[in-house]
């Protein structure tokens, strides 16, 4: 078994209109920007994927990495917790026009909607967001006396993220704060693409070090020195690159 | 009787339907056996409840680490690619659908697919383990047992009488006489001993063998 | 009118009631300020929502790792004892019950604890972020604001008006211009500015202010 | 902040009657056996605690930990999921006698109740145990048109775990498959108690390899070269020492 992918475009290769993909990353810690730009090259050749609902912490940041999907037409719907960045204007004009859906999630009840798809939990209950609009219509249960909103999990058809060291049989590790959802969405997607920065052999990777065993991880692209998303945007990159 | 398989025989025969790389929990037991059969050129990864996804064999007496046991606390060892989790990751694995497939014994199998493997009545001490588990997350849940008890009685039942692991959950059964699938709540025979008939094989089945194409002889090596 | 506390002092204020080794999560923006002045002697950990627990200071301009900010996407260093991990167990902490403490910014806090500091009204793009799993998560959620909007008018209400971040959540508002607790649905003061009388304070808050004991005078360094 | 505390003796003190305390371990790997054992000594010189309910994947094996502490008659209650072992003799008479009570839990459903206990999550739904005996009386609902039984957490008072190395902030690492249930143990129990066969200065474990952080831990206690369960049973060993 190597879960190797020697291309960018054939590890995105498999995503389709109308599907859901969890994106990882925290702002720009952890987005797996070259999967994205390759996904957005593939659009652009083929006019495909598009009406993709993208699950991200937040709706993008200047104009790369998902702020790009969303200006090329990418993308239908955003489900996120915190859909402003240093630079929102590419989802806040695109949803202010109505045209880009937002599911508002609380980023507890999204982490945890996220990680209840990955372990075979189709609902739980708690205490976030009780009383807020953000639960309205939602079912409300009242354990020990105290009142809880079920929430659903959350899934998607495939999950984009980067990882430190992937090994192939796809155990990972992260670096730092870019790990967050990352490890949950390999969990909760029917198929995970990782971007690595350093692909090595089994056995490279520490048993007790792994994070993310190979177990929910479909293929690793090694991406050495990545992108930076808070770079990119530093230094005013767009994705496609402008030409004057 | 016609000779039937030994548990050997019906290891190896499951052990053939696991593809290359495939992530497989084999319960305590009798299926632990099934993981000495992979054939040449696949290897599977191999996943047990207490936190260890692609451990390798058992380790030659007096070399056992007692850190590092599969669910039946038999000492194995770490090969490279093994990863260590906790129990809710580990069982975030089983129950989330990532186990391509797991493979347990049983006391009976219904031809609805209900499994009864974990109790065999009031009496004693119950204890469950991680079967109920895996009979509801696993991909694929296939049985390996003898296809009568000891006493010469049906394994394979119309219903359970015995309490239940699992509704409606086990899709093949390895048995040492024959293959046979759950379809729609049936028991489709797949394959059966060449020398035993379609008759004396009914007879000794609790619900009845439904054919669907042709039935395979059942072939295994002396193992 | 009084000189009211700077938003520094109101932060100071709120730095002295952290314990040592207390767990606390600072909400982003002015919130983030706290943590400048934990007394002498005493050192929280502090928790940030991305999954990093005991972070230090801001690193010096230039020398930042954009793989290691907090939830306000401001770059943050390590020390010795951190530990990284992912945003299921980042809020396991949180909704779990944790984190000894929790200090947010809000638009109104009302005299029975509702909490609200997420949303201004319809317009424009919702955002939430961690806001609503942490008022319900910390053993104390603490509020720090300034004491009325910028048009004068009171954020200590008897009911709040805007969309909820919490139910009965809040249980101290450290305010420019007093610290107010809240107990059985009131506001019950605990210090205010000396030179404020008590009927002013009142006039600039939204519901009845209660007095149990003494009222102390709300004192902050030049900080 | 220094968790460190000297001696095990102090360690197991805060354990009182009738309290529920969740004991790490799988079997033998990870049983914080010199921490089970320091709370038989205070129940044979004070007659506490008893009464006890204990959530532990098992129910003792042999005479030494768990299955000492059920000897002594310091259990009233059992949580497990897999009450058998090379040797149940202890558990399995009182059982048998009604002086112990069992639930039994599918080790799954122990796992994530536990977990839930830790995270806030005060019930969940699993497919596990849907239409079998151990469901029977529980919540049942249907999502996506598949069965499902409802859960609740699981918590404790005091949780008793063995990691391999500690620093003095609480942060743990594990042996190998010792890991087990002491992570989400240590998350659901008002106050958890570690013993680490090697404690450290804080900035000793890497920051990415921590697996349970402090946040989750109340104290450690160092025990250099602990005790394996597995051992003392081939040993035929009985706690305390049966003397001649």
């Amino acid at each position: 078994m190597d879960k190797r992918i020697s291309s960018l475009a054939a590890a995105v290769a498999g995503i389709e209109d109308g599907m859901t993909v969890m994106i990882g990353g925290f702002g720009g810690s952890g987005a797996p920007i070259e999967l994205i730009h390759a996904l957005i090259d593939r659009y652009r050749a083929t006019g495909s994927p598009k009406n993709l609902t993208v699950i991200n912490n937040n709706a993008g940041n200047g104009h790369v990495g998902i702020a790009a999907m969303i200006e090329q037409g990418m993308v239908a719907k955003m489900v996120c917790s915190f859909p402003r960045s240093a630079d929102p204007r590419v989802f806040t004009e695109r949803y202010l026009a109505g045209e880009i859906d937002l599911e508002l999630v609380p980023q507890g009840t999204l982490a945890e909607r996220i990680r209840a798809g990955g372990a075979g939990i189709p609902a739980f209950y708690t205490p976030t967001g009780f009383g807020t609009d953000l639960a309205k219509g939602k079912p409300v249960a009242e354990f020990d006396g105290r009142s809880y909103v079920q929430e659903r999990w959350l899934k998607a058809d495939v999950a984009l993220i980067k990882a430190e060291t992937g090994d192939h049989l796809g155990n990972l590790t992260y670096r730092m704060a870019a790990r967050n959802f990352a490890p949950i969405m390999a969990m909760a997607a029917a198929r995970t693409v990782a971007q690595v920065s350093r692909a090595v052999e089994p056995g490279g990777i520490d048993p007790e070090a792994v994070v993310t065993p190979g177990i929910f991880v479909d293929c690793i692209v090694e991406v050495p020195n990545p992108a930076q998303e808070e770079d990119l945007n530093r230094a005013n990159a767009y994705y496609p690159e402008v030409t004057a | 009787m016609t000779a039937k398989l030994t548990n050997a025989q019906i290891a190896w025969r499951a052990a053939q339907d696991i593809q290359d790389g495939a992530y497989v929990n084999l319960g305590i037991g009798f299926p632990e056996m099934v993981a000495r059969f992979q054939p040449e050129g696949r290897q599977a990864v191999f996943h047990t409840e207490n936190g260890i996804l692609g451990f390798g064999e058992a380790p030659a007496p007096g070399q056992e680490d007692w850190d590092l046991i599969n669910a039946g606390k038999k000492a194995v060892t770490i090969k490279p690619g093994t990863a260590f989790f906790h129990h809710a990751d580990s069982f975030a694995m089983v129950r989330g659908g990532h186990l391509d497939v797991a493979i347990l014994g049983a006391y009976q199998v219904a031809q609805n697919g209900d499994l009864a493997n974990w109790s065999t009545g009031p009496k004693g001490v119950p204890a469950v383990g991680g079967a109920m588990d895996l009979v509801h997350g696993a991909k694929r849940v296939a049985v390996i047992t003898d296809h009568v008890t000891k006493d010469g009685k049906p394994k394979l039942v119309a219903a359970c009488t015995l309490p239940l692991t699992g509704v409606g959950c086990v899709t093949r059964v390895y048995t040492s006489l024959a293959v046979v699938d759950i379809v729609d709540g049936c028991f489709v025979l797949r394959e059966k001993l060449a020398a035993l008939s379609l008759d004396d094989l009914q007879s000794l089945t609790g619900a009845p063998l439904h054919l669907d194409g042709a039935v395979a002889d059942l072939t295994c090596p002396e193992v």
